[in-house]
């Protein structure tokens, strides 16, 4: 393996990492709100390492740009959706959790 | 090489088992809702199985239509039958379920039992190898105007298949349309984000539609993807609230979902005329004609899958 | 190459779980999943069973088809989702009428 | 490398497995919809390990179409078929 499969082997360790995070957050965690944020941790965080990683390997700067356009979007999604759903629960009376 | 053997195996028991679970779930679970979230999921995995059977075609397919195009479908038509529950308070459970969830009935169960065991016996007895009609669209791969084997077989060999198939699309947009409209909930406005969201997206969607369009010629992609990626951009734009302007929706509309039927007509009675047989182009010609045919048949598969998600016939929403 | 077994194999449990849904559920909605979830079967056992040929790449045939099929099977869902939703509205119930529960 | 990408594929598909759980779990309908958004990530990044595991450079493209798509389900959801415990509140 060369120097640069070693960092990207590492970048993408780091995005599994998150997404295990988020995956566990999304089961444990106590309701709809602390779930979002596990999730999006993922989505973002996650997401982003496993493309930075890919892109160091990515053969064609068309390929890099095309991962590169891919975060941006679920970026753009993750977060949009993320804002719909926790307001409507919001407006729908769904308790935040206390302690 | 032996290692990545194995770990291809090991992805594919889970990916069966999680196919099979989640469809399981969908048609078995109590509440609709959670069965058609369920069937969203399965949608996903379907495309990962593609994927894994080196079919990035119909991946294509199946992520365009099943994450773009179903959940959407089906979350509005519970809505609406939600909805219709509490105008009337009928006493048909409509939103849930009937008591048959969760007791088998038996004989369904050997009926089930039985044509499993059947088509798994068919299906294990067939020969390990067969290259089906591999050789054949090899062999005239050459002549057929592109280099991706799918789309030589969709818009070349097959192409009236393909033609029957835009009619299909049509009669099933024309059947929701005979049967008038269902009711329409008064929607809240979408809201800044929703409403940038749509904005920054469709530019983008159209720009992979075109994308998909151009590139099926030699790679992976093609009009019933970008079609259907079009489809579920309309559903976007709809589901954030906008709509046409009426003098759109009336002919503009119904002339675009026609064409695709009426492009491949057209395309079946010149090449009738030209080389004497339905839609065999010449071929130092077919690439360009090919393009032209999936551009139209494009366009028309993505209107008319928005209209059908739109439901009602246009001149009835001007009407309410 | 015996994925292609599998996944074909996975294809006809699903066809068969759909099929038995079908018969089972009264309600349409759940009939209408079933039937998609058929259909899903059926595109598995195809093209599972097309990538059983010798060199790399699969046939594309059957790959065609369910393209087309794809794009159908949803187009035909939202005909039989409007048919449903016409029913409800004629009925209040979300089940064909010739199905009685006793 | 080849076996990296393919171990990593396969462990998301494990999390991915995971989350379905949250999906069938609930409680509520927000919860189902907000594990469907973590499965179409998750999924993403599956398909883009593949593509590169396989150098299938097309796999990528239908991976922008799920990034792309993502958000269609979600927004049917909170557009249409979020049912209402409390009163219906249309005001923005």
């Amino acid at each position: 393996m060369t120097l640069s499969e070693y960092f990207s082997a590492a970048l993408l360790f780091a995005g599994a990492f998150f997404f295990l995070a988020g995956t566990l957050g999304l089961l444990r965690f106590p309701d709809v709100y602390t779930r979002l944020h596990a999730v999006t941790k993922a989505d973002n965080v996650g997401l982003g390492l496993m493309v930075a990683g890919l892109t160091v390997q990515a053969e064609t700067w068309t390929a890099a740009g095309k991962l590169l356009l891919i975060w941006l979007l679920v970026l753009l999604t993750g977060s949009t959706v993320a804002h719909l759903i926790s307001r409507g629960a919001l407006r729908r009376g769904i308790q935040l959790w206390k302690l | 090489m032996e290692a990545i053997t194995q770990l291809q195996y090991a992805f594919d028991a889970p990916l069966g088992l999680g196919l099979l679970w989640l469809a399981w779930r969908t048609l078995a679970c109590q509440d609709l809702f959670e069965a058609v979230v369920s069937f969203a999921a399965f949608g996903l995995l379907m495309s990962l199985a593609w994927v894994r059977l080196d079919a990035p075609d119909v991946a294509l397919a199946e992520v365009a239509v099943g994450v773009g195009l179903t959940g959407a479908l089906l979350l509005a038509a519970l809505a609406k039958l939600r909805s219709s529950k509490m105008n009337e308070d009928a006493a048909g459970q409509l939103g849930k379920e009937g008591s048959e969830v969760g007791r088998p009935q038996w004989l369904p169960l050997v009926v089930l039992l039985s044509v499993a065991a059947g088509l798994g016996h068919a299906v294990w007895s067939l020969p390990l190898y067969s290259a089906g009609l591999s050789p054949e669209v090899a062999l005239h791969l050459e002549t057929s105007g592109v280099s991706n084997p799918v789309t030589a077989v969709l818009l070349n060999f097959r192409a009236y298949d393909t033609l029957l198939e835009m009619v299909v699309l049509l009669l099933a947009l024309l059947g929701v349309w005979t049967l008038g409209g269902t009711a329409r909930r008064p929607e809240a406005a979408p809201g800044p984000v929703l409403d940038t969201l749509v904005r920054l997206l469709v530019p983008v969607l159209i720009l992979v539609a075109a994308y998909l369009l151009w590139v099926g010629a030699h790679a992976p992609g093609g009009a019933f993807q970008a079609g259907a990626l079009l489809g579920a951009m309309g559903v976007l734009m709809l589901l954030a609230g906008w709509r046409l302007r009426t003098s759109l929706m009336a002919l503009p509309l119904r002339l675009t979902v026609v064409a695709g039927p009426g492009a491949f007509v057209a395309m079946a009675v010149i090449t009738l005329f030209i080389e004497g047989r339905l839609l065999e182009y010449p071929p130092q010609h077919a690439g360009t004609l090919i393009l032209i045919l999936e551009t139209v048949a494009a366009l028309s598969i993505g209107a008319t899958l928005a209209a059908l998600f739109l439901g009602s016939r246009p001149q009835d929403l001007e009407n309410r | 190459m015996s994925a292609a077994f599998a996944y074909a194999l996975v294809g006809v449990g699903l066809f068969s779980l759909g099929l038995y849904a079908l018969i089972v559920h009264a309600h349409l909605l759940r009939k209408i999943l079933a039937i998609n979830v058929m259909g899903s079967g059926v595109f598995l056992v195809l093209v599972a069973l097309g990538g059983r040929t010798r060199e790399a790449q699969p046939d594309a045939v059957p790959h065609a088809m369910v393209i087309t099929g794809i794009v159908v099977a949803v187009s035909a869902s939202a005909l039989a989702l409007t048919l449903m939703l016409k029913l409800v509205a004629e009925t209040g119930r979300a089940e064909l009428p010739t199905h009685r529960r006793e | 490398m080849q076996t990296l990408y393919f171990a990593l594929a396969l462990f998301l598909l494990l999390n991915l497995g995971a989350g379905m759980w949250r999906v069938l779990r609930g409680p509520t309908a927000s919860d189902r919809m907000l594990a469907v958004q973590l499965l179409g990530t998750t999924a993403v990044a599956v398909l883009l390990l593949l593509s590169q595991a396989k150098g299938h450079a097309a796999m990528r493209d239908v991976a922008l179409v799920v990034a792309l798509l993502a958000a269609v389900t979600a927004v049917a959801f909170v557009r249409r078929a979020w049912p209402d415990q409390e009163a219906e509140i249309d005001s923005e």
